[in-house]
């Protein structure tokens, strides 16, 4: 077991080497007119440092005199320093800003986690049992529908019908305007309140793909052999479908949960920014595209991890599930 | 046994049957079309989505042709408008009617202010002598001087030296004489003007004729008719000199006009319609801001009247007898005086019409066309980029899977490392590049069809190298091998046929999710920019609030569309998968 | 056996590696084949019986060169099988076929039937051109299968008319070796015994010569001249027929001949039951591989591997009871 | 309209093995239909008791079989699966169901367990009667509810493919003691645990503890067939149906496994219903044999009449194809043709076309059964009095 977890970390690892040099290539090779044109504009920013201060920087950090090889390590040493480099945009430290934000993504993510776990895998398990009846069919159309509806497109409708015609929630924001006259439990139902249309955007998005994938395996799962000894043994239906099948069900189930943080951040990007939640995805959003290079090469790397992290979370959850790989 | 007689009670004519119970043509199967087509059809989402499939192509391919409107085509509108109708002004400055052939050149109307500020009477522009009269201080009737000769005083006795061909009547010399002693500098007689100038001892005797008019009163006719003849010389000077001269009427051009003056302004009525005013003169200048608008004397007064009691509007009766809003705004001594009036914009944010189904965008183009030709660019898009997916997909995946062994772990490690870049920053650095460098939209969308190709290829790749893998172990495939049947024809016969349906599959949920992906960056402005259109970019409208709040059919119809197109492509490809699928019954 | 036979393995091996650790390091092998040798001469039939696992399959796919062997020496007509060049084996092939167990994933899914019977016959040239189409019908025919089956799909076949379809196929290029690897296992007893009379009846036909795996006992017994047991890769004991029925000398053929069921409710039963399940070929015991579960076991059994020795003539066992 | 259907049925002429896309949909709507309409049935709630309680034609049976008809509607049609099935399970005795693949005798079993795959496959008619000792369920008629009272309980079954028929992800421990306990609410769980071991060592593994708390991929198919086993006599039913128990498994374990039933059989005081395709499985463990051919019973009675004095010519020719161990035949008896797909059945014998014994009246309706013995029957017109229709 030790054996395979290291093996498993090494190719992380690796993985994540090759990654961010991948990364750092592309940032290398991004045309030296755009980047003096960016830290030109970003040196007249108030609070900024001068623009030979940011090219100095820049060049420091990512060893832009040398080869690409060279340079890359060099960066590599810097950044497992935590030497990240200052972000042009939001000039403070990377990292710094990054603790700022990190908090607003990780609740919202648990929590369209929670939200989509209890409604989709009910729901695909339910479609399965009647497959090709009316529930069956309402569950497909409902999650393929989900899965075909645009972020952007469904974060645009709700805040029109919820924000603008109801009048229930704000546009856009984390907390209300006024946020800091609150004491400790109104701050968190003011935050809470102003969660509820970005997590109504993610979970929908995601639900729709957990419930078929729910639906897809426990029809699997319900064709197998052992189901028929369950119901043989006569246990009643239901306990047949809690049980046994839900517990098979649950193999590819858990996997496919790791395999979907990394893209809950993904996505909470876009979801983010429409809802100008100033989470880790909305930060990179303005960072990324007004060409802040320290932070694009620092969320770039971030989501690396984040996967690579996601993958061996998958392992294990596979061999908490699974006796079959537990022994192995 | 088979040679008993045959009883009565069987059936004895058909003997053999005609088809055995174990032929298989005894029990009719399904075709191997059929059957996928059965199965397709069970699926009523299936047949739903490839009808809604099939309207977005007519709509976006066909349409386009039919729509009577042109993708880039700009809709004005006429629409009223407060509009600068007219300007009015305390006119000080000087201005000049020159009398019917004669010359009154601009730098002498120089030496002319020139003369008057020195209070001088004469001045001199190019060899030719001018005097004039100053009446009142906004009234000068300038003239010409002609030379026509001299007079030299001896004593008491003038003696003449005329210019050849010019005579002098006695009365003139008499005058002439009297003038010279009195030192008179020019006088009249008989209507005739003479202006003496000293010349050492001589005297140069001239004689003036009017040529001009230099004044600061504005002469407005009352009507249109008027206008010429007010506009002309011997009425202004007429009317002018009537004026100076306190008289309360003169003759100009055969017509006797009198002459009303009130505390602001005067009036001139021609004699026999004392009831109608022909014309106003005042110092008050009043211009229709278009030259074809005349304005009447009605609407001067009532603009006069609302001025000196400070309004800032004024209502009057058009000649249709409607009522007409104007509106008064004054800066310094300059009025100008707007009203609501008929104008040709470009048709922005038009609600939706007849003429234009879904209104018009902040463009005022039509956005029902624009979602036609959008709906192009997004399947174009999509299809071209699904191509790009499985041309490198099916390549590296076959080599992946037909090879194995080694080939494939490098294959297989390299497509890990390249899912674990993030797809999202790479494009925003992307977009933000094409946004400094100014990258064509035309070779933008190019990149970008490029740039989400090589973002989806792996998941091709994976699955045909899965399914090549588990088809490679089927013991037909070693049937080809054990047969010495060729690679290629190993490959292409009996391996690619099979992967097909999984592909076609796959091709079919990938198109949903690229038009999704490609949507988003148009949506965030990265992707597809004017002046093509793609359904996302249409709903960056919806990105400004004020469009998202007010006009609604600027965003919902394109996400609309979207949403259907995908919702159509995973309907058909769910579909597919389950009729390929043979596992299902 | 003076006749030169028409094929001959020598003590053929077939390891498999095992692979592990981070750089997939071969850490061991499974022996799905550890030394087996037979000849078979033209027109007979060699039976090969074992349980699931015992290698038999892995043998013939061996031998016929579908698997890279890892020792040993497969000669077909006296020639080295595994020395022949790419493009001179890919001709050869025609020569040695094999028809599989699964009828259902043997067939090209896609491919009509006369397609799937015909395409490698046009490949190599077996017929001109312009006879290809009545050759085609012609073994179809003789394989008992119809014309208009031509242009159907597998899938619209039964288990045994695909079995049919599978021996067309082999028998289409004019081979004379054919592998035929447990051909009636999946099918009905009926059928089973049509398989059987139709690959007799090609056989003196067109004098073929069969490796005959099966794990059916009484069936190799009716088809095959000689037979071999295998059990965990290797050969335990091979004799002509008739020798190995009447006297079988391994305490594994003695047990496996007597599992058969007897369709006699009266049959009084002597039979040997063997403990315990097959041992992973991954993990073969040492010694002798079937030492763990012989009943005769003796101490010597499991630190020496008994070698092949000639119990009688043409009777090769290997089992430290029978040492020469 | 018309001239749609005159071109489907051009269309239909290019082959005739296929059915036409107008065919195929008029089928699948039809089915749709006739699986609603017994769905509904079928979900019905509180059905009351005298629905299915019926009464046992001899007491000494545990289980008849009443002209069973159990159907599959399928998109080329319906298929008579069990098309009539009549033959009885005296108590205490194992009856053998043999015959190839298709014939329904699977089907028959999953009848009795009402685990036919709904809703394409339906008992339409006849009763499935079972001795309850008080009281007699008709089993077709038997609401879910119900049945898991019978299922496991007083009916249990043993399926072919013991590497799959286990659940991967409880321990076999686990999966003895659900069937116990569910079965014997009042037991507490050391004594589940405890008839769970007695279990385990019941079926021949010494290791009992160990076994107990190992999973399923840990052990070995014949094995796992012994903890099958054991999940089916946990509570003592009265019928143990065998689905190819052995067929999965290999000559030496079938050997142990057979070895196993016969040493059960005197233990336990159920009825045995082995399905199999092994005519040798069946002469070895069978008292009465059912032959099975194409949905219907062509031949049923003890194992010595049917093995010594078969009559049916499918039953000989069965018999005659497969080769025997030590019995020499040049050439082996072969039935010609194949077994005919169960579609749209004319009525006559369904082996006509394949036996070589036919006659006149063979081309009449299917064959009635013909009594030869008090226990040995035989559909076939050869056995038949003349005058008998």
């Amino acid at each position: 077991m030790s054996k395979y977890l290291l093996r498993r970390f090494l190719f992380a690892a690796i993985i994540l080497i090759f990654g961010s040099l991948i990364i750092y290539t592309v940032i290398r090779c991004l045309p030296t007119s755009f980047i003096e044109t960016t830290a030109r504009q970003r040196s007249s920013m108030p609070g900024a440092k001068s623009y030979a201060e940011i090219l100095e920087e820049l060049n420091k950090l990512y060893a832009r005199d040398t080869s690409i090889l060279d340079g890359f390590f060099k960066w590599f040493k810097n950044a497992m320093q935590g030497n990240w480099g200052t972000s042009w945009v939001f000039t403070k430290p990377v990292v710094e800003k990054f603790r700022e934000v990190i908090w607003y993504s990780i609740f919202l993510n648990i929590v369209t986690l929670f939200v989509q776990t209890f409604v989709s895998i009910p729901l695909g398990i339910t479609a399965a049992r009647n497959q090709y009846g009316k529930t069956d069919y309402f569950v497909t159309v409902f999650s393929l529908a989900c899965i075909s509806l645009p972020t952007f497109f469904l974060a645009t409708v709700l805040k029109f019908i919820f924000a603008i015609k109801l009048d229930w929630f704000d546009l856009y924001g984390a907390v209300g305007r006024f946020h800091m006259q609150l004491d400790a439990w109104g701050k968190f139902l003011d935050l809470a309140h102003h969660m509820v249309l970005p997590v109504v955007t993610l979970s929908m998005l995601s639900i729709g793909g957990m419930m078929r994938f729910t639906r897809t395996n426990m029809l699997e799962v319900l064709n197998a052999d052992y189901i028929r000894t369950a119901r043989a043994k006569g246990l009643p239906e239901d306990i047949v479908i809690r049980k046994h099948a839900f517990r098979n069900t649950l193999i590819p189930l858990v996997t496919y949960m790791a395999y979907l943080i990394p893209n809950m951040f993904a996505g909470s990007l876009i979801t983010e920014t429409l809802f100008q939640i100033p989470g880790i995805g909305f930060v990179a959003y303005t960072a990324v595209t007004q060409g802040d290079i320290p932070f694009a090469m620092f969320y770039s790397f971030l989501t690396i991890a984040l996967t690579q992290v996601s993958l061996l979370i998958a392992d294990f959850m596979y061999a908490a599930v699974d006796p079959r790989v537990r022994i192995n | 046994m088979s040679e008993q007689p045959i009883l009565n009670n069987t059936p004895v004519e058909n003997p053999e049957p005609e088809i055995r119970l174990d032929d298989e043509k005894r029990v009719r199967v399904l075709s191997p079309g059929l059957l996928i087509w059965r199965r397709f059809v069970r699926n009523k989402l299936a047949i739903a989505g490839l009808i809604i499939l099939a309207s977005m192509f007519i709509f976006s391919f066909i349409g386009g042709l039919i729509s009577p409107y042109k993708q880039q085509q700009v809709f004005r509108k006429t629409d009223t408008a407060m509009r600068e109708y007219a300007s009015a002004m305390i006119n000080e400055d000087l201005r000049y009617i020159v009398k019917d052939g004669e010359k009154f050149s601009n730098i002498a109307a120089a030496n002319f202010v020139l003369a008057k500020n020195n209070k001088r009477t004469t001045f001199d522009y190019a060899g030719t002598h001018y005097s004039f009269k100053a009446g009142a201080e906004d009234f000068y009737e300038i003239y010409s001087l002609t030379e026509i000769g001299s007079v030299l005083m001896l004593g008491k006795k003038p003696n003449f030296d005329l210019n050849e061909g010019e005579t002098l009547t006695a009365e003139e010399e008499t005058a002439i004489a009297e003038a010279v002693k009195t030192k008179t500098a020019a006088f009249e007689l008989d209507g005739k003007q003479f202006v003496l100038r000293r010349d050492g001892k001589n005297n140069i005797i001239s004689v003036t004729k009017p040529i001009a008019i230099g004044t600061t009163l504005i002469f407005d006719a009352s009507d249109r008719e008027g206008v010429p003849i007010v506009n002309n010389y011997e009425f202004i000077r007429g009317a002018g000199l009537a004026i100076l001269e306190n008289e309360s009427d003169f003759t100009c051009g055969g017509q006797t006009y009198a002459i009303v003056e009130t505390d602001d302004k005067t009036t001139v009525y021609r004699s026999g319609s004392e009831d109608e005013p022909f014309a106003t003169i005042s110092n008050l200048m009043i211009r229709a801001t278009s030259p074809d608008v005349f304005l009447s004397t009605d609407f001067k007064n009532a603009f006069l009247d609302a001025a000196a009691n400070g309004q800032r509007a004024f209502s009057l009766e058009n000649a249709d007898g409607e009522p007409v809003e104007y509106t008064i705004t004054r800066t310094h001594n300059t009025y100008t005086i707007r009203t609501a009036s008929l104008t040709e914009l470009i048709n922005m944010y038009a609600p939706p019409s007849r003429s234009h189904i879904l209104g018009t965008d902040s463009n005022g183009m039509d956005i029902l066309t624009r979602l036609m030709y959008g709906g192009r660019v997004s399947l174009v898009v999509g299809f071209v980029v699904v191509f790009i997916e499985l041309i490198i997909g099916v390549i590296v995946g076959g080599i992946s899977g037909y090879f194995g062994g080694i080939v494939d772990m490098l294959i297989m490690r390299f497509i890990d490392i390249f899912n674990a870049i993030p797809f999202y920053p790479i494009v925003f650095i992307l977009g933000a590049i094409m946004d400094t460098m100014q990258i064509a939209p035309m070779q933008r969308i190019f990149i970008l069809m490029i740039v989400i190709g090589l973002n989806g290829w792996t998941s091709i790749a994976r699955i045909v190298r899965g399914q090549i893998l588990s088809l490679r172990e089927q013991d037909f495939m070693l049937a080809t091998r054990a047969t010495g049947i060729r690679t290629m024809r190993q490959i292409f016969v009996h391996l690619v046929p099979n992967v097909m349906p999984l592909l076609i599959v796959q091709a079919t949920l990938s198109l949903g999710s690229i038009i999704i992906i490609e949507a988003t960056l148009s949506y965030l402005g990265i992707g597809i920019k004017y002046p093509y259109a793609s359904w996302g970019s249409i709903i960056n409208a919806a990105t400004n609030l004020h469009v998202m709040t007010n006009y609604w059919y600027m965003w919902f119809p394109a996400g609309i569309l979207i949403f259907l197109t995908v919702l159509g492509f995973n309907f058909v490809g769910d579909g597919l998968r389950d009729a390929f699928d043979p596992k299902m019954k | 056996m003076n006749q030169q036979p028409l094929l001959e393995v020598k003590n053929l091996k077939k390891y498999y590696p095992l692979r592990s650790g981070f750089l997939n390091r071969v850490t061991g092998y499974v022996k799905a084949v550890d030394g087996i040798s037979f000849s078979i001469p033209q027109g007979k039939t060699m039976g090969l019986v074992g349980e699931s696992g015992c290698g038999k399959t892995t043998a013939g796919k061996t031998i016929l060169r579908l698997e890279e062997k890892t020792d040993g020496a497969v000669l077909f007509e006296g020639r080295e099988v595994y020395d022949i060049g790419k493009e001179e084996m890919r001709r050869l092939r025609p020569k040695l076929q094999i028809i599989f167990q699964d009828p259902y994933s043997s067939l090209s899914p896609r491919l009509p039937v006369g397609e799937i019977i015909g395409e490698a016959a046009r490949e190599h040239k077996i017929v001109p051109s312009d006879e290809y189409d009545d050759y085609v019908t012609k073994i179809m025919l003789d394989c008992g299968l119809q014309e208009y089956h031509k242009l159907r799909y597998p899938h619209e076949f039964s288990g045994g008319q695909r079995q049919r379809i599978c021996i067309a196929r082999a028998l289409a290029l004019n081979p004379k070796f054919v592998v035929c690897d447990e051909p009636v296992s999946a099918l009905d007893v009926s059928i089973q015994a049509q398989i059987i009379n139709l690959l007799e009846e090609l056989q003196s036909k067109f004098d073929l010569a069969y490796l005959f795996i099966s794990h059916d006992l009484s069936v190799v017994q009716h088809i095959s001249d000689a037979v071999g047991v295998m059990y965990l890769g290797s050969m335990v004991e091979y004799a002509p027929k008739d020798e190995i029925f009447a006297h079988p000398l391994h305490p594994y053929t003695e047990a496996l001949f007597s599992a058969i069921p007897v369709p006699d409710p009266d049959y009084a039963m002597n039979r040997i039951i063997l403990e315990g399940s097959i041992p992973s070929p991954a993990n073969p015991p040492s010694g002798c591989k079937f030492h763990t579960r012989c009943a005769k076991a003796m101490p010597q059994c499991k630190e020496i591997t008994p070698e092949m020795t000639e119990a009688a003539p043409g009777h090769f066992v290997s089992c430290h009871l029978f040492r020469a | 309209m018309a001239f749609w259907n005159k071109k489907q049925n051009g269309k239909k002429s290019l082959d005739p093995n296929y059915i036409s896309a107008a065919d195929s949909a008029r089928i699948a709507r039809e089915n749709r239909k006739i699986t609603t309409a017994y769905e509904k049935k079928r979900s019905r709630k509180n059905v009351p008791e005298s629905e299915y309680l019926t009464k046992m034609r001899d007491p000494k049976n545990v289980v008849e079989f009443d002209d069973v008809h159990t159907y599959f509607y399928t998109d080329i049609g319906t298929v008579h699966a069990v098309d009539g099935v009549t033959f009885d399970i005296p108590a205490s005795s194992t009856v053998g169901v043999v015959g190839e693949s298709g014939c329904g005798k699977s089907v028959t079993a999953l009848s009795l367990m009402q685990l036919v795959q709904r809703p394409q496959g339906q008992t339409v008619k006849g009763e499935i009667r079972v001795n309850l000792g008080d009281k007699a369920y008709d089993i077709v008629r038997t609401p879910t509810e119900a049945m898991t009272h019978i299922r496991g309980n007083e009916v249990s079954m043993i399926f072919q493919e013991p590497m799959t028929s286990l659940n991967p992800v409880f321990r076999v421990g686990a999966q003895i003691d659900e069937v116990i306990r569910m079965h014997n609410p009042e037991m507490n769980p050391d004594q589940v645990k405890a008839r769970t071991l007695e279990m385990i060592n019941l079926v021949g593994i010494a290791n009992q503890e160990g076994v107990y708390g190992m999973y399923p991929h840990q052990l070995s198919g014949g094995m796992r067939q012994r903890i099958m086993i054991a999940i089916a006599l946990a509570c003592n039913p009265k019928v143990v149906i065998a689905d190819e128990p052995t067929t999965a498994l290999d000559v030496t374990i079938q050997a142990q496994i057979l070895d196993l039933f016969r040493s059960l059989k005197s233990r336990i005081n159920a009825s045995i219903i082995l399905i199999t395709h092994d005519l040798g499985v069946v002469a070895e463990m069978a008292d009465y044999v059912v032959v099975m051919y194409s949905s219907r019973i062509v031949e049923k009675g003890t194992a010595r009449e049917i093995f010594h004095d078969p009559r049916h010519p499918y039953t000989i020719g069965l018999m005659k194809s497969k080769p025997i161990l030590n019995k020499k035949v040049d050439k082996l008896y072969s039935i010609p043709g194949s077994v005919p797909s169960p579609i749209d059945m004319p009525n006559y014998c369904y082996f006509r076309d394949r036996c070589d014994k036919r006659f006149g009246r063979c081309n009449g309706a299917y064959p009635p059964q013909i009594q030869i013995s008090d226990t040995h029957f035989v559909s076939c017109y050869q056995y038949a009095p003349e005058n008998e229709k």
